[in-house]
């Protein structure tokens, strides 16, 4: 089957026979002999049976539509409208390459040029490349390209014990090779990054990260303090943010950050079972900086009528030039993910982004206010998004519960942080329904 | 046309959005410290303007529905849009990844019936669907090599060989993971010199990575003799999947000896590639390797299918979650769509399209081609000769290209082919198609020994001419707040 | 709300102001006092909420791929190929209006052409137009031109008595005002038009209308004859056929159409609940009929640099310039809907029209056979999608039982055929399965 | 670019589908006499190469989302993707209409919400949802009539009163519902001349037809007079909806003395008008008109959502089963997302623009407002004094008006006015959009003065040049297969 896709399988034997070949296995002559064989697959299938079968096997999927959600920990439901979906699958973004031809590719070009200019404002720094893997490979690119900046002469990078256990481990093995040392601040007794602990822990460190709302959820109140520790120890300052906050909470450079990272996918793009992704990477503009980034960046320039053009720039940090050499290994990206958040945003505009931060935040307080209720929360302070709920028995059961109720419990994160006991995050969004909420704490009434 | 940038489109209290109110519409105080003050430059349009910004950028732009896509190594075949429904299920955008198992075995199904499609399609035991990339898939296997031989007690293997014609990313993502890169030269056919490999290879060898065909387009037919000399020294072989459509259905890396293979779905499996990403780089290992795969692995035991973190020696993980899980799907839908006959046919097709292209290019004044004329899927030229005969570059005959509305292959790669220009039609394009490729290639020829300039001077036609891009790196402007910045000190002129 | 599609909003007052006007009121100062009122009406929701209420409205209809379906009798489940949908969903075609500037509509143009062409080669008919509402209307629309090539003289149009009530009923609303009679012709023993009372009834007619299968889907053999005897009679031979048979079955133009007819949303369009459709409307090439054609119809011509282009045509037939005059009302058609069945007609060719056209013959065969285990048939012969299927009780109460098996059964026609009994239409496409027939059946063995 | 006919990128033997197979493969015969002989000349291609054809040809058109499409009369308003993305739900498109009642109460729902919605919009009773089109509606309004007055013993009342603003298809609709026309004259004003009215109507009046505003957009504001006129005559009001996006939430066509109104959704309800189709045209009908509507109706009796055939004198069907439902879905989503306030808004700023439009226009050398300054949604130009000065038509400007990449309004229409221009820029373009229009009209103004040809010649910079209209008439071609024969006769040049 495919034959439809081939459009030279009827004219194989002509072709053939021009360029002056008797069959395909001529073709393939210069395979060792013995060594084609017969693949044990299924045959085709008809598009229609593929999409019978396909639609009945995500179906037994129970979508976040079906039964109301709670889960959060790092992926999100947020809405997608419409139109940020249909442009993005046009073919002429979806199915073209890296923009290696900018005469033909200005689209492309200039809608990345565009969200790279969105997410600068946003975390107000200046640059900011064309997207990474997600958020958790640009913290762990921050981390050694902070080791980079001290010529690796620092192999020391800090990072809060409350950050979410995939963000943990992808720092691990991407740093693994570098020989970094991880070191991790535990949180005080607020949740807060724990300021004395930091003091230590920053001695000769490359770099400190810090979020601004931490994997409980709770927003770090110290974050410029924790910069201005990480500096006076001459360590770069990475802060992590997502950009939903940013409306409403100040920016990360003007909190003093040197590289800033988040998730773009939290805007524009739907949760996909956890991927696609893609991370935001900002720096200061500083030449220091910028030589020493990741991942692909697109320039204004112009062209040779002096009219003004985009292309991919400062090349000579990245792998098809530099080799073993270069800043990060990264070729692919998500520029479709990045492209789809830059339309939501400028959907949003800058009162949008600052509407749907709010809305969060409250619908945040309403089931904080609404779980304290029937848990424990376990630290006081204002949350965005996750909400930590500590219960007097072990949430496995509570879960079940929620499950035969329809509905998707939070996520039990005792498991990670045992100190915490039974606690699970709950998590809202802007799309989080009062009814939703209501029907949970009922259920968690009964149970809990 | 020229679109303005959409900063510049913006009008103020123009909006494009509406959101739900809140649950409870209360004050939240945010510490005065954290409360945003400073400026949110965002445009401000509304959601007709902004579908007719981005209608027209991508007016702006070519696709592979947009006519031939040649770029060498990078399989830019058609991407079926029957993947895009499919993937585009609430099945697929509306599901958690912290779901209860049971509650996602649609999910768990397809990553699982992947992973037996690539076992087969491979010759490896297990399948991690973790990476987001090529480049991420080839940092995943290269840490899988490291672990192994940390854990086999042998440390000292910190050296990777990496052919001299490999793709950027191997030598990268292999230094990323702490190994010393060693380059293998390449024989004057464009195969690999067995002989330096020989002198390469020793104790402190920890693999070679390999694509097969290579960067040519040139099968290594020494192939069962280099995975002799590698296994001998104690070394793994590492096998980039870039260039797997020339052998889909054909040959299997397992069975050319391959310990370790990385995938690109984007590329051999037809998801679309974004304008740079999503991809996907599944990897695959032979058994005695699978415990170090990323976690969590999906597992099925014959009933229901599961995440599975059990993976005793695992690396960790190479990417938050699970790996770009609505480009798998995509990839699925092409393989069961294919099948057994469709993936070899498409080998088959991709490999006399390159040939055909080859065989009807060859002999043109003013390109040659290096190495052996049989090439798989892609075929490399070198327009050397006709630089030094008319100073018209590689590089300006891709820019000529464009001016016939065709995309130009790669170019100035691999970088043992000097003035490269690396076509790869792929299985998807038509023999019509390849000859108005050929005669435009041709034309170029011609006009490059009669009237260079109209070479040199291309693009003509474009939406922009050539693009300045020493100015763009003398002179970084790299987001609009940049741009405002320059802009006022009288740094641009644009 | 709503304020995010309107641009000017937020430049309302200074557009006024510019324009000399106070307030918005003084644009409508010349309604009569009183008469502007505040509507009772719903506030404006934000686009998630209305995603959350459709969605959820919506999947409470049970579609044909959560429950096997029977259902035909004019509508069929066929398979829309992925890149039908995504191509016509593009917005230069799906946002354009009827093509007034050629210049810069050659898009649609061509496509509509090409629509033409295809549908001119399955119909056996050169000139074909680029549509009309669905297959009713055009019946209708075909009766009302062979009155008018009759000069009003001839005002009986014949058709089968074994046609969909759908179609009976809009040939009847539609030919009223020009005082048509309609006249129905049974169906003999073989449930094939009774060709001895046909020959009265074509007596002074101005047209005969058939269907290639009818409404029951027996295959209608002496179309050929029926032709003859009508054009014997001074009539004009109207033919109505399924495109999907037409891959193996003549072409209406070669066995004696002088019009044809039929519906184009069979081909790359889903059922939508019954609408949008798109009738086809195809004539012999001669002047006299083309001149009486309804409906919109694309011509190639040349630009002013005598290069090859499209245009709308023959106009004159047309509402807008012969107004009371004109050869029909038709304005907005259904083109897109055109264009869709064109790209699956080119994505089939002719193999796949013929492969489909025989996997129809052979499910509804098959479904036939299985039927008669537990049904009798009322006819013998070839029977194309739709079957009868009589049963020994009520259909009713059997019907009651397929749906709690979740199965959408047949369509009960004793109601409009009361002397077929306890007949229901069971039909087959390329879409129907083993296992949905053989569910069926032993369903029915139960309860039949 | 020139993209072929896809007959002529047609190769043999290639596909572009795949089937499932039977599910028996047994013979079936066909009659010998009704199996297919003749030749099936359908176009043979690959699905990658049908993509980029229609990707081109779609490239090759101008949409509500290239730019503003100010066609008068067609309320070219911007089609919000939610509409698409709702509509593409797979409880819209895989529903069988003879389904089980249980099975469909979604779709029954949103039809009847939908005449909940348009009920208290129009002021109307009762709606049937069945039309597919204006026209459709208009025939079944008019039928309405009809047969009303018949049931009333009336039958003699067989003249329909029409504007000679009016629409073409108000005539054309009410001659194939068996009427006779009589046209009304306007006046100077441009509103309906009242003693013209007078003394039209009589015994045999059926009714009046007329839309408000009218096509010059020009409220009737003697409307009540206009309804009292008639009605005292015996006749009946019947609305044309195609203008009511001017008067959309602020005024209603019952209100007016109307007592059958039609409406456009993909006019005024935001819904895609596909390159000419498909739209919606509902019917609604004051109380005493509701026993004639077509059937079926959508019924609902606190529970459940039904089917009501139960229509005593109904004029039957006009349109196979229940109308463009995928249509409805759409403008139901529009009417839920903007709601009372953004229906009001819509209009008023609908009514801005026109106004906003016509005031810069004014004065401008060549353009004159034939009637009334104020204007509602629409502003109708007569480019007479440019022709009689200068010889460029309407046509020239509308022609010339693509070359600047902006689409043309509706000309020569209404056909009181003469070389009419028909602007309706609707409420979704932006001030810049309108002045870029406006700005564009000035300067072909100044062009027909100083360099007249440069209008006549226009098109310049389209795909094609202007399109020669009268060799289409004179010698049809109007398909591939008679393009072959009059190619092979010799008859056609291109």
């Amino acid at each position: 089957m495919g034959k439809h896709y081939l459009p030279n399988l009827a004219q194989r034997d002509e072709m053939l026979k021009e360029i002056g070949f008797s069959s395909i296995d001529e073709l393939f002559s210069d395979v060792p002999e013995g060594m084609v064989k017969e693949f044990n697959l299924p045959e085709g299938k008809s598009e229609y049976e593929v999409f019978l079968e396909l639609n009945e096997v995500l179906s037994k999927n129970k979508t976040v539509l079906e039964m109301p959600s709670f889960l959060g920990a790092g992926t999100y439901f947020h809405y997608v409208p419409a139109h940020v979906k249909y442009l993005i699958e046009r073919s002429e973004f979806l199915t073209a390459y890296t923009p290696y031809q900018p005469e033909i590719s200005q689209g492309m070009l200039q809608a990345l040029f565009e969200y790279q200019s969105m997410m600068a404002e946003l975390y107000g720094l200046p640059v900011v490349n064309s997207s990474m893997y997600d958020w958790g490979t640009a913290i762990a690119e921050a981390a050694l390209m902070t080791v980079r900046l001290h010529r690796g002469k620092r192999k020391r990078f800090v990072i809060p014990k409350a950050i979410s256990p995939e963000k943990r481990a992808v720092i691990e093995t991407y740093t693994r090779g570098a020989n970094l040392e991880i070191v991790e601040v535990p949180w005080d007794e607020n949740g807060q990054l724990d300021i004395e602990n930091l003091k230590e822990a920053v001695e000769n460190a490359a770099g400190v990260y810090v979020e601004m709302a931490n994997f409980f959820g709770l927003v770090e109140e110290n974050v410029k303090e924790i910069g201005e520790i990480a500096k006076e120890a001459g360590a770069y300052f990475v802060v992590g943010a997502d950009p939903t906050m940013l409306g409403i909470f100040e920016a990360p450079g003007e909190l003093g950050a040197d590289i800033a990272v988040g998730e773009a996918s939290y805007l524009g793009n739907p949760m996909n079972f956890g991927g696609p992704r893609a991370g935001v990477f900002a720096v200061r503009d500083d030449k220091k900086l910028i030589r020493q980034m990741p991942g692909r960046i697109i320039g204004m320039t112009k062209d040779a009528d002096g009219k003004r053009a985009f292309v991919m720039t400062l090349q000579t940090r990245e792998q098809h030039i530099r080799r073993a050499k270069a800043t990060s290994n990264i070729c692919s990206n998500e520029a479709l993910v990045a492209v789809a958040s830059a339309i939501h945003l400028a959907s949003l505009g800058p009162k949008g982004l600052k509407e749907l931060g709010e809305v969060i935040l409250k619908n945040t307080a309403y089931l904080k206010r609404r779980l304290s209720e029937v848990a424990e929360i376990p630290f006081e302070g204002l949350y965005f998004k996750d909400v930590p709920a500590r219960f007097g028995r072990p949430y496995g059961e509570i879960h079940e519960v929620l499950l035969a109720r329809g509905i998707h419990g939070g996520y039990y994160i005792g498991e990670h942080f045992p100190e915490l006991g039974e606690t699970a995050l709950f998590s809202a969004t802007e799309t989080t329904r009062k009814e939703w909420v209501d029907a949970l704490i009922e259920a968690l009434k009964e149970v809990a | 046309w020229d679109e303005p940038l959409i900063f510049e489109l913006s009008r103020e209290g123009r909006v494009g959005y509406t959101l739900p109110k809140p649950i409870e519409d209360v004050d939240v105080e945010i510490p005065e410290k954290l409360k945003r003050k400073s400026t949110l430059n965002l445009p401000e349009l509304s959601e007709p303007e902004i579908v007719k910004h981005y209608t027209r950028l991508s007016e702006m732009n070519y696709g592979v529905d947009s006519g031939i896509y040649p770029l060498g190594s990078c399989t830019m075949k058609y991407n079926p849009k029957i993947n895009e429904e499919i993937a585009g299920h609430p099945g697929v955008a509306y599901v958690h990844p912290y779901q209860d198992e049971r509650t996602v075995q649609g999910a768990l199904r397809i990553m699982w019936e992947l992973e037996q499609w690539l076992k087969e399609i491979t010759g490896m035991d297990r399948f991690t669907l973790q990476p987001a990339a090529g480049a991420n898939g080839e940092f995943t296997g290269v840490s899988i090599i490291r672990a192994y031989h940390l854990d086999n007690g042998e440390p000292q293997r910190d050296e990777m060989l990496v052919a001299d014609s490999a793709h950027g990313t191997n030598p990268a993502s292999a230094a990323m993971a702490g190994f010393k890169v060693i380059e293998i030269p390449s024989t004057e056919e464009g195969t690999m010199d067995l002989e330096a490999l020989e002198n390469a290879v020793g104790e402190r060898t920890a693999g070679l990575m390999l694509t097969n065909p290579n960067t040519l387009g040139i099968f290594e037919d020494e192939i069962l003799e280099i995975a002799k000399i590698v296994h001998k020294a104690g070394g793994l072989l590492y096998y980039d999947g870039a260039n797997l459509n020339a052998v889909l259905g054909k040959v299997r890396p397992g069975d050319m000896g391959f310990d370790v293979v990385h995938l690109n779905l984007h590329k051999t499996f037809s998801t679309p590639h974004g304008g740079g990403g999503p991809g996907s780089g599944p990897v695959g290992v032979k058994d005695f390797l699978k415990d170090y795969l990323p976690v969590p692995l999906v597992g099925y035991d014959g009933e229901r299918y599961y995440l599975d973190y059990d993976v005793p020696k695992s690396i960790g993980k190479v990417k938050e979650l699970y790996g770009n899980f609505a480009v798998m799907v995509r990839a699925l839908v092409y393989l069961k769509v294919m099948g057994r006959d469709g993936l070899k046919n498409a080998s088959e097709i991709a490999v006399l399209n390159a040939n055909y292209l080859t065989r009807k290019l060859l002999g043109t004044k003013g390109y040659e081609l290096p190495g052996k004329t049989l090439r798989k899927h892609e075929t490399v030229f070198s327009a050397e000769p006709m630089k030094k005969e008319t100073g018209v570059t590689a590089m300006d005959v891709a820019k000529r290209l464009l001016d016939f509305g065709l995309h130009a292959p790669t170019v100035y790669f691999p970088l043992i082919v000097h003035e490269a220009l690396m076509i790869e039609p792929t299985e998807t394009v038509s023999r019509e198609e390849i000859d108005a490729y050929v005669e435009a290639l041709k034309r170029i020829s011609e006009e490059a020994y009669t009237n260079p300039e109209v070479v040199k001077g291309a693009p003509h036609n474009t939406a922009v001419r050539r693009v300045d891009d020493v100015l763009a790196a003398k002179k970084p402007v790299l987001s609009w707040r940049m741009y405002l910045e320059l802009k006022e000190k009288g740094e641009v002129d644009y």
